[in-house]
C-alpha cells in the first residue's frame, strides 16, 4: 500500500466523513473515534509520504490511471509533503485537543461538525497535494464551504461575519478560477507541470500576466493578505473555538503554500520574478501587511481578535519572505508555514481553553486567570514567546531566515518591519501576561498585595490541557529541529535556480 | 471602423459580455447593502465566469461533443476532432455550476439565520444593531 | 465607499477588456484550447472508455477526481445547511401544537406538555398557518410527478449516449420531490421521504462514488481507476471503465437529488421542517 | 589550546533548571523548598569549581548541544572569562537564597514559591550566558533571563510594580529584539559564523561603517548593561523585593549585560579590529558619559535602593569603559570589576533590605543613627561602600587600579580624569550614609533603643559577602588569573 500514500491521505478523511455522517443518524457516540481514526490514518500516510519523498525524490500519482495532462495527477515534492504533514497532524491534534469543547458547543450536531471538519481537512489536504490547477479550485471550494459552515456557529455576530467571509471567499475563488481560465485559453492545459512547460513562449503575453495577477489576487483574498483581509478577524473571532483553532492555523498557511506552488511550479521563478518592480512591490505590500496587522492588533480589547490580527501580520511575513526572491527568504517563508501553523494552533487552543471556562477572551475577563488556569497560561506564555520570536522557540528560527533573506536581498524595510512587528508582539503578549498574572482580583492591603486566600485551580479538562501542553512544548522541540527541517526538506523544495 | 466591427467586435464580443456581466455582479456585491442582493450579485459573478469558460469551448463548425454514428449500420463513430466542440470546458463548468449552487445554498442559509436574528437583511442596519 | 467600488470595478473592467485582444477569436478552431487536449479526448474517448458522450467520459473518468469532489461539494453544502439551520428532529414538547382531524376538519390546539391525540391515522399535525391544499394543483402535480421522476431516471441512465448524467438527472429527480412539497406541503414530503433517509442517501451517493474508486486500490489500481474493477464485474478493462462511469453517475444522482431536497427543507423552513416561511 | 569535551557546562546550566519543578512541587512545604534550592545551588557551585583548575591551566571545556542552524549550534564553552563570571554568580546564589529566607519570611511575602522558581531559572540563564560559545546561544540565554526576571520585578503585583515590570520588559526586550537581534543577524550575514573567537569573527568581513553601526547596536542592544539612555529600567526595577535587587540588579542581570558587551568586544569584534578602526574611544566615551551622569544622579537620590541603583549604572559603565580603552590592563581591570563590584554591591543591597526588614525605612534621610541600632549591618555596609569606591583593603581597589593603569597604557588621560572624578563622586554619595549612621548626636538619632539587627538569615549573608569583599583584597588572583586567561593578556 505504500505507493498509495498520496491517495490515502485524502481518501481516509473523505470516506470517514461519510461514515460519520451516516452514523450520526443512529448514534452520537462513534463519531469522534471515527474522526480520530481518519485523521490518524491521514497523518500517518502524510508522514510515510514525506519519508518516501525524502528517500526517492518527488513523485507523481495518476488518478484513475490516466496520464497527465489528460487526467488529474498528484504531484508531490518536498514542499507539499512537508505541508501535508503539517496540515494533517495539526488537524488531528486539534481534534484531540478540543473534544470536550466540541461536544459541549455543538451537542446533538457534533457528528455533523465532525463530518464538516473532515471535509474541510480533506479539502485543504487536497489543495496541497494536487498537481492540477483546476482541481485546486474544486478543493478550494470544498475547503471553503465546509469552513463557512464550521465558522458559522459562534456568537451573535458569527452568521453575518461568515456570510461576509463567504462573499469574499467566493470572489477570491472565482478570481482564481478566472485566472486558470486565462491560462487554459492561452495554452489548452490545466496540469501544473504541463503549464510550466507550455508557458515560456507566452511570457510576454498580457493575457498570461493577467492570469498571473488574477490567480494571485484570488489567493491573496483567501489568505487574508492586507488589504484584502477584512473578512478574517470577524469570521475567526466570532466562531466557536474548536472551529477557529482548526481553520486559523490551516487556511492561511495552505493558501501561502498555494501561492508558492503557483509561483514556483506553474509560472516558474523566471516569470514570477521577471519584473523586479513587481516583486519589490510585493515585498512592500507585505511590509505594509506586517505593520498594519501589528497596529490593528494593538488596538484590540479582545484576545481572540487580537490574535487574528497577529495572524494577518504573520501572513505578511510569509508572503514577504517568498517575494524576496532569494533562497534564504523562501526558506524562511516555508519554515514559517510550519512554525506559524504550530504557533497559531497553540495560541488558539489556549483561547479555546480559556473560553471553555470563562466564556470570553475580553481582556477584562482575563484578570488573574493564571491562578485559575495555570497550565493554559503557561502554554500561552510559550505560544506568545514563539510569536515574539524568542529562542529557542520555533518562531525565532523562521524569523532568522526571513531577516537574513531580507538582508541578502537588500530589503531593509522588510527587516525593519519584521523587527517592528516583533516589538509590537512583545507589547501585545506581555500586556496579556500582565493582566493574567499580575492583575489582582483579590483585596489590596495597603501597597502590598497578598494574593487571594485560596483561589481554586479550575483549568480546562485534562483532555484539553494536556494536548495543549504538548503543542506548547512542541514549539521548542520544533525550534531545535529547525536546522534539520531546512537542510533535509526545505533545501530540496526550493528550485536550484534560486540562489 | 468596419474592420473593427468585423474583427474586433465579432471576434471578441463573447469575452466582453462576460466582463460586463462579471462587473455587474461585482458591483452588486460591493455596493448593495441588502444581503440577498449581494447573494444575487455573487451568482451573476459566478455565472459570468461560467459563460467565459463555455465560450472557450466553442468552435466554428463544431457540434456538441457526443460522438455521432458513422453512416451505415455498423457501430462506427465519426471521430474527427474538427467536428466537435471542445468538451473540457463543459466538464469544468459542470463543476463550477455545482459549486455555485452549493455556495448559494450555504449563503442563503446564513442569510436566513442573520435575518432571523436581526429581522432585517440590510447590512447597515444589522451592523448598527450589533454595535448597540 | 461606493465611489471607491465603482472606480475599482471600472479599472478592472478596462484592464480585462484590453486583455481580450490577446485571446483567440471566438470559436477559432485553431485556438490552443481546441488543439491541445480536446482532439485527444474526441478521438480517443471511444477507444479508451467506450462512452460516446465525451463530456460524460471526461467528467466520469478522465477528470473523475474533480467530479468526485464536486459531488462532495454538493454533499458538503447539504451538511452545511443542515449544520447551520437544521436539527435531528427530536421534538421538544414545549410549544403549542395543532392537530387536525382528517375526516371532520376539527383542529385541536394542544398546550405545551399537553396530551396529544394518539391516533396518527385520524389526526395529522398541522402548522398555525395551515391552508387546505388546492385540489387542482395538488392533483395535477400528483399526476406529473411520476413522469418527471421517470424522465429523471432516463437522464441519469442515458448519460453515456446523450446529454445527461448524474447531476442533471439528480436535479430533475429532486425537482419532482420539491413539486410535491410545493403543491402539498413539507409534511407530506417528509412523510414520504424523511430527513434521515435523505441524509443517508446523500452520504451514500458520495460513498458509492468514492468507495468504487477506493475499491480500485484493493485490486492494485490507482484511486478511481475503474478498469481494474473489470474483474469484479466480469468485464474487460474498457467496458469496466464505461460501467464504472455508470456506477459513479448513479452515486452522483443520489447525492444531488437528496442534497437538493435537504437544502430546500432546511432553507425553506429554517430547520423546523414545517410549513416554512 | 586544549579543548575538553565535557557535559559539565551543560549540567551547570541545567541544575537550577531541573530544580524548578522540584521547587514547584515542594511549594506547600517551605523548608523542603529551600532545601531543594540549596542543594541545587551547592551542586552548581561544585560543578563550576571543579572546572577551575583545568581552565587556569589553559584548557577550555566545550559541549555542543544541538546543531540547530547550519554552522550555528547551541553550544557551550567554558573559558576564563565565563568561568570567572560563573564563579561570581553561583556562590552568591547560595548566599542570597539564605538571605531570601530571612527577607521573605520576615515580611510574610506572597507567592514565595513562584519567586524561588523564577530565581532558579534566572540563575540557569546567567550561567548559560557565561558559558555560551557563540552569539546565538548567548542571545538565547539573555532573553531567557529577561523573561525569568520579569515575574520577579513585578512580584509585588501592585500597580507600581506592574508599571515597573512593563518598563523593564519594554526596555530589555525592546532593545534586544530591536537592536541586538538585527545586529546579530547582520553579523552572521556578513561573517557566516557566530562563534566567539579569540580575535573576534568580524575582522575582515565588514566595512568600517557597518562595524561602527553594529557596535553601537550591540552596546545599546544589550540594555541590561544599563548604558544611558537605556538605563531607566534599573531604578524602576527597584520596586522588586530586595533579594531580587541584590542578586539580579547587582550580579546576574546587569552583569549579564556587561558580560555580553565584554563578549562583543573581545569575541565578536576583537581588540585588534577595534583598535584598527579606532572604535575604542567611541565605547569609552559612551561609557564615560554614563559614569559621570549616573554618579551625579545618585548623589541626589534619597531612596537608598535608588541611590544604589544609580551607583550600579555608573559602576557597570566602568567595565564598559575598560573594554573601550582596549589596553590589556584596562581589559583586565574591567573584567575583574565584574567580580569585585558584584560582591560589594550585593552587600550594599542586602544591607538596604535588612534595614527595611528591621525598621521599615527606605530613605537615606531616615537612617541617621542607624549604626547604633544595627552595628554589624552598617559596618558591612561601610566595607562594601569602600570596595565600590575602590579604597583598600577591599577587592574593589584592584579593579580600579588596573583600570587606571589601563588609561596610562593606552595614553588616554581624559578617561583617567573620568575615573578619578567618579570615584570622588562615589565617595560623596556613599560615605555620608555610613558616617551619619554612626556619628550623630543623641538628638539627631532616629533609632534610640537597644541593638536590634535584622533577621539572622539576613545578617549572616551580609557578613559573608562583606568578608569576601575584604578577602578579595588578598586573594584577588583567582579572578584576575581567570580573566587574564580569558582575555589572553598577561596575568599581573
Amino acid at each position: 500500500m505504500t505507493d498509495q500514500y498520496p491517495s490515502l491521505i485524502l481518501i481516509a478523511p473523505l470516506l470517514f466523513a461519510l461514515f460519520v455522517f451516516i452514523s450520526s443518524w443512529f448514534s452520537r457516540k462513534p463519531a469522534f473515534i471515527m474522526t480520530a481514526i481518519a485523521l490518524g490514518l491521514s497523518s500517518a500516510s502524510a508522514v510515510g509520504l514525506l519519508a518516501q519523498i525524502m528517500a526517492n525524490g518527488p513523485l507523481s500519482y495518476r488518478i484513475g490511471g490516466w496520464a497527465p495532462p489528460m487526467g488529474i495527477e498528484y504531484y508531490v515534492d518536498h514542499l507539499n509533503a512537508l505541508v501535508l504533514v503539517v496540515v494533517s497532524c495539526l488537524a488531528f491534534w486539534n481534534l484531540i485537543a478540543t473534544r470536550p469543547d466540541i461536544e459541549r458547543s455543538y451537542g446533538d450536531k457534533a457528528p455533523i461538525f465532525y463530518t464538516l471538519y473532515l471535509l474541510s481537512v480533506a479539502g485543504h489536504l487536497g489543495i496541497v497535494v494536487t498537481g492540477d490547477a483546476f482541481n485546486l479550485y474544486v478543493l478550494l471550494e470544498i475547503a471553503a464551504l465546509s469552513g463557512y459552515a464550521l465558522l458559522a456557529m459562534g456568537n451573535a455576530r458569527a452568521h453575518l461575519s461568515t456570510l461576509r467571509y463567504l462573499f469574499m471567499g467566493t470572489v477570491g475563488a472565482s478570481f482564481y478560477l478566472l485566472g486558470v481560465g486565462y491560462m487554459y485559453i492561452m495554452t489548452g492545459s490545466l496540469n501544473m507541470l504541463d503549464l510550466a512547460r507550455l508557458l515560456p513562449p507566452l511570457y510576454e503575453s498580457p493575457a498570461i500576466a493577467a492570469a498571473f495577477g488574477l490567480v494571485l489576487v484570488g489567493i491573496f483574498i483567501k489568505m487574508a493578505f492586507f488589504p484584502l483581509h477584512a473578512w478574517l478577524p470577524n469570521a475567526y473571532s466570532d466562531a466557536n473555538s474548536p472551529a477557529s483553532s482548526l481553520i486559523a492555523p490551516m487556511t492561511t498557511k495552505v493558501m501561502v503554500y498555494a501561492m508558492i506552488r503557483i509561483c514556483l511550479t506553474v509560472f516558474t521563478p523566471a516569470l514570477a520574478f521577471k519584473s523586479v518592480w513587481f516583486s519589490n512591490g510585493m515585498v512592500w505590500a507585505a511590509v505594509v501587511a506586517m505593520v498594519m496587522g501589528a497596529l490593528f492588533a494593538l488596538t484590540q480589547k479582545d484576545m481572540k481578535k487580537m490574535l487574528t490580527y497577529v495572524l494577518i501580520s504573520e501572513v505578511g511575513y510569509m508572503v514577504g519572505g517568498f517575494w524576496l526572491g532569494n533562497r534564504l527568504g523562501m526558506t524562511g517563508s516555508i519554515l514559517h508555514i510550519v512554525n506559524d501553523a504550530v504557533m497559531t494552533l497553540c495560541v488558539f487552543l489556549c483561547v479555546g481553553c480559556i473560553t471553555f471556562r470563562t466564556g470570553s477572551t475580553q481582556f477584562e475577563s482575563l484578570k488573574g486567570l493564571s491562578r485559575k488556569q495555570p497550565y493554559t497560561m503557561a502554554a500561552l506564555v510559550l505560544g506568545g514567546l514563539a510569536m515574539i520570536g524568542v529562542p529557542p522557540t520555533c518562531g525565532f528560527y523562521s524569523k532568522w531566515y526571513l531577516i537574513l533573506g531580507g538582508l541578502d536581498a537588500g530589503h531593509y524595510e522588510f527587516v525593519a518591519a519584521l523587527v517592528f512587528s516583533s516589538l509590537i508582539n512583545i507589547v501585545l503578549f506581555f500586556r496579556i501576561f500582565e493582566i493574567a498574572f499580575f492583575e489582582p482580583y483579590g483585596d489590596m492591603h495597603g501597597d502590598h498585595y497578598h494574593g487571594p486566600p485560596h483561589e481554586k485551580i479550575q483549568d480546562a479538562p485534562w483532555s484539553m490541557v494536556l494536548p495543549l501542553l504538548v503543542v506548547a512544548v512542541g514549539l521548542i522541540v520544533l525550534g531545535l529541529y529547525s536546522g534539520s527541517i531546512v537542510t533535509n526538506i526545505i533545501d530540496f523544495a526550493i528550485p536550484a535556480t534560486i540562489i | 471602423m468596419t474592420e473593427f466591427l468585423q474583427t474586433g467586435l465579432t471576434a471578441h464580443y463573447n469575452y466582453w459580455i462576460y466582463i460586463i456581466l462579471m462587473l455587474i455582479g461585482l458591483w452588486a456585491m460591493m455596493a448593495k447593502v441588502n444581503l440577498i442582493k449581494k447573494i444575487i450579485g455573487m451568482n451573476i459573478f459566478q455565472t459570468a465566469i461560467i459563460l467565459f469558460y463555455v465560450s472557450i469551448g466553442a468552435k466554428k463548425g463544431g457540434t456538441i461533443p457526443i460522438l455521432e454514428h458513422a453512416p451505415g449500420h455498423g457501430h462506427e463513430y465519426i471521430m474527427d476532432a474538427a467536428l466537435y466542440i471542445n468538451p473540457l470546458p463543459h466538464v469544468l463548468m459542470l463543476t463550477a455550476i455545482v459549486v455555485s449552487v452549493a455556495t448559494l445554498g450555504v449563503a442563503l442559509a446564513l442569510a436566513l439565520k442573520t435575518y432571523r436574528e436581526h429581522k432585517t437583511l440590510d447590512e447597515d442596519e444589522i451592523l448598527s444593531h450589533l454595535s448597540e | 465607499m461606493k465611489k471607491l467600488a465603482f472606480v475599482t470595478i471600472l479599472l478592472l473592467g478596462i484592464v480585462l477588456m484590453a486583455i481580450t485582444a490577446d485571446f483567440p477569436r471566438w470559436g477559432d478552431p485553431l485556438s490552443p484550447a481546441s488543439t491541445y487536449l480536446s482532439p485527444h479526448f474526441i478521438e480517443k474517448t471511444m477507444e479508451e472508455t467506450s462512452v460516446p458522450n465525451i463530456v460524460t467520459a471526461v467528467l466520469g473518468d478522465y477528470r473523475g477526481y474533480d467530479t468526485m469532489f464536486e459531488t462532495t461539494v454538493v454533499f458538503c453544502a447539504g451538511a452545511a445547511c443542515f449544520f447551520i439551520l437544521g436539527s435531528f428532529g427530536r421534538e421538544e414538547d414545549d410549544k403549542i401544537r395543532y392537530f387536525r382531524h382528517r375526516d371532520t376538519g376539527v383542529v385541536l390546539k394542544v398546550q405545551p406538555h399537553g396530551t396529544r391525540p394518539s391516533s396518527r391515522a385520524d389526526f395529522e399535525r398541522i402548522d398555525p398557518t395551515w391552508t387546505p391544499y388546492d385540489f387542482i394543483i395538488s392533483r395535477v402535480a400528483g399526476l406529473m410527478i411520476p413522469f418527471i421522476q421517470l424522465f429523471g431516471l432516463y437522464v441519469v441512465a442515458h448519460g453515456h449516449h446523450s446529454p445527461g448524467g448524474g447531476f442533471q438527472g439528480g436535479v430533475i429527480l429532486a425537482a419532482s420531490f420539491l413539486l410535491l412539497a410545493l403543491s402539498h406541503n413539507m409534511r407530506t414530503l417528509s412523510a414520504r421521504i424523511s430527513n434521515k433517509v435523505l441524509g443517508l442517501m446523500s452520504a451514500s451517493g458520495v460513498l458509492i462514488y468514492a468507495g468504487w474508486g477506493a475499491l480500485a486500490l484493493a485490486f492494485g489500481g490507482n484511486f478511481l481507476d475503474y478498469s481494474v474493477l473489470g474483474v469484479l464485474l466480469g468485464l474487460d478493462p474498457i467496458a469496466a471503465r464505461s460501467m464504472g462511469i455508470m456506477i459513479v453517475e448513479i452515486g452522483v444522482a443520489l447525492t444531488v437529488m437528496s442534497t437538493m431536497i435537504i437544502i430546500y427543507n432546511n432553507v425553506a423552513s429554517l430547520g423546523a421542517y414545517d410549513e416554512g416561511l | 589550546m586544549e579543548y575538553i569535551e565535557s557535559i559539565r557546562p551543560l549540567l551547570a546550566v541545567l541544575v537550577s533548571l531541573a530544580a524548578m519543578p522540584l521547587i514547584v512541587a515542594a511549594g506547600k512545604r517551605p523548608n523542603l523548598r529551600e532545601a531543594v534550592t540549596f542543594t541545587a545551588a551547592g551542586i552548581k557551585l561544585a560543578l563550576i569549581v571543579s572546572m577551575v583548575p583545568a581552565v587556569l591551566a589553559g584548557a577550555q571545556y566545550t559541549y555542543t548541544l544541538f546543531e540547530v542552524l547550519p554552522g550555528v549550534p547551541i553550544a557551550f564553552k567554558v573559558d576564563g572569562l565565563g568561568l570567572m563570571f560563573a564563579l561570581v554568580s553561583a556562590p552568591l546564589w547560595i548566599v542570597v537564597s539564605l538571605y531570601t529566607i530571612g527577607y521573605m519570611r520576615g515580611l510574610k511575602e506572597h507567592s514565595q514559591t513562584r519567586f524561588a522558581t523564577f530565581f532558579a531559572l534566572a540563575l540557569s540563564s546567567t550561567i548559560g550566558v557565561a558559558f555560551s560559545s557563540n552569539l546565538l546561544t548567548m542571545y538565547m540565554f539573555y532573553e531567557l533571563l529577561s523573561l525569568s526576571t520579569y515575574p520577579l520585578v513585578a512580584h509585588m503585583q501592585t500597580p507600581e510594580a506592574r508599571v515597573s515590570g512593563r518598563k523593564y520588559i519594554g526596555y530589555i526586550m525592546g532593545t534586544s529584539i530591536g537592536l541586538a537581534l538585527p545586529a546579530m543577524l547582520i553579523a552572521y550575514f556578513q561573517a557566516g559564523t557566530l562563534d566567539f573567537g579569540p580575535q573576534g569573527f568580524l575582522s575582515g568581513n565588514v566595512t568600517p561603517e557597518v562595524a561602527t553601526a553594529l557596535l553601537v547596536m550591540f552596546i545599546f542592544g544589550f540594555a541590561k548593561a544599563g548604558i544611558m539612555p537605556f538605563h531607566s529600567w534599573l531604578p524602576a526595577a527597584m520596586v522588586a523585593p530586595t533579594p531580587v535587587s541584590a542578586l539580579l540588579h547587582a550580579v546576574a542581570v546587569v552583569k549579564v549585560g556587561v558580560f555580553s558587551i565584554v563578549r562583543i568586544v573581545t569575541g565578536v569584534f576583537g581588540v585588534e579590529m577595534l583598535k584598527e578602526l579606532n572604535l575604542g574611544t567611541l565605547i569609552a566615551t559612551i561609557a564615560s558619559v554614563t559614569i559621570i551622569t549616573a554618579s551625579l544622579i545618585a548623589l541626589s537620590q534619597d531612596g537608598l535602593k535608588r541611590r544604589l541603583a544609580f551607583s550600579t549604572i555608573g559602576q557597570l559603565s566602568y567595565i564598559v569603559l575598560g573594554m573601550g580603552l582596549l589596553a590589556p590592563k584596562a581589559l583586565l581591570g574591567g573584567s575583574v570589576h565584574i567580580a569585585m563590584h558584584a560582591f560589594g554591591k550585593i552587600t550594599l543591597f542586602m544591607c538596604a533590605g535588612a534595614i527595611f526588614v528591621a525598621t521599615g525605612k527606605k530613605n537615606v534621610s531616615e537612617m541617621v543613627g542607624i549604626g547604633k541600632r544595627m552595628p554589624v549591618t552598617m559596618i558591612c555596609f561601610l566595607i562594601a561602600a569602600l570596595s565600590v569606591i575602590g579604597i583598600p583593603p577591599t577587592g574593589g581597589f584592584f579593579s580600579k587600579w588596573y583600570l587606571l593603569q589601563g588609561t596610562l597604557e593606552s595614553g588616554q588621560w581624559e578617561f583617567m580624569v573620568v575615573l578619578l572624578v567618579s570615584s570622588l563622586l562615589n565617595a560623596a554619595y556613599f560615605l555620608p550614609v555610613a558616617y551619619k549612621a554612626f556619628f550623630c548626636t543623641e538628638k539627631e538619632n532616629m533609632f534610640p533603643g537597644p541593638r536590634n539587627e535584622g533577621p539572622v538569615q539576613c545578617t549572616i549573608p551580609i557578613v559573608i559577602t562583606a568578608a569576601i569583599t575584604v578577602s578579595l583584597f588578598f586573594f584577588y588572583d583567582i579572578f584576575t588569573g581567570l580573566a587574564a586567561i580569558g582575555l589572553g593578556v598577561p596575568a599581573p
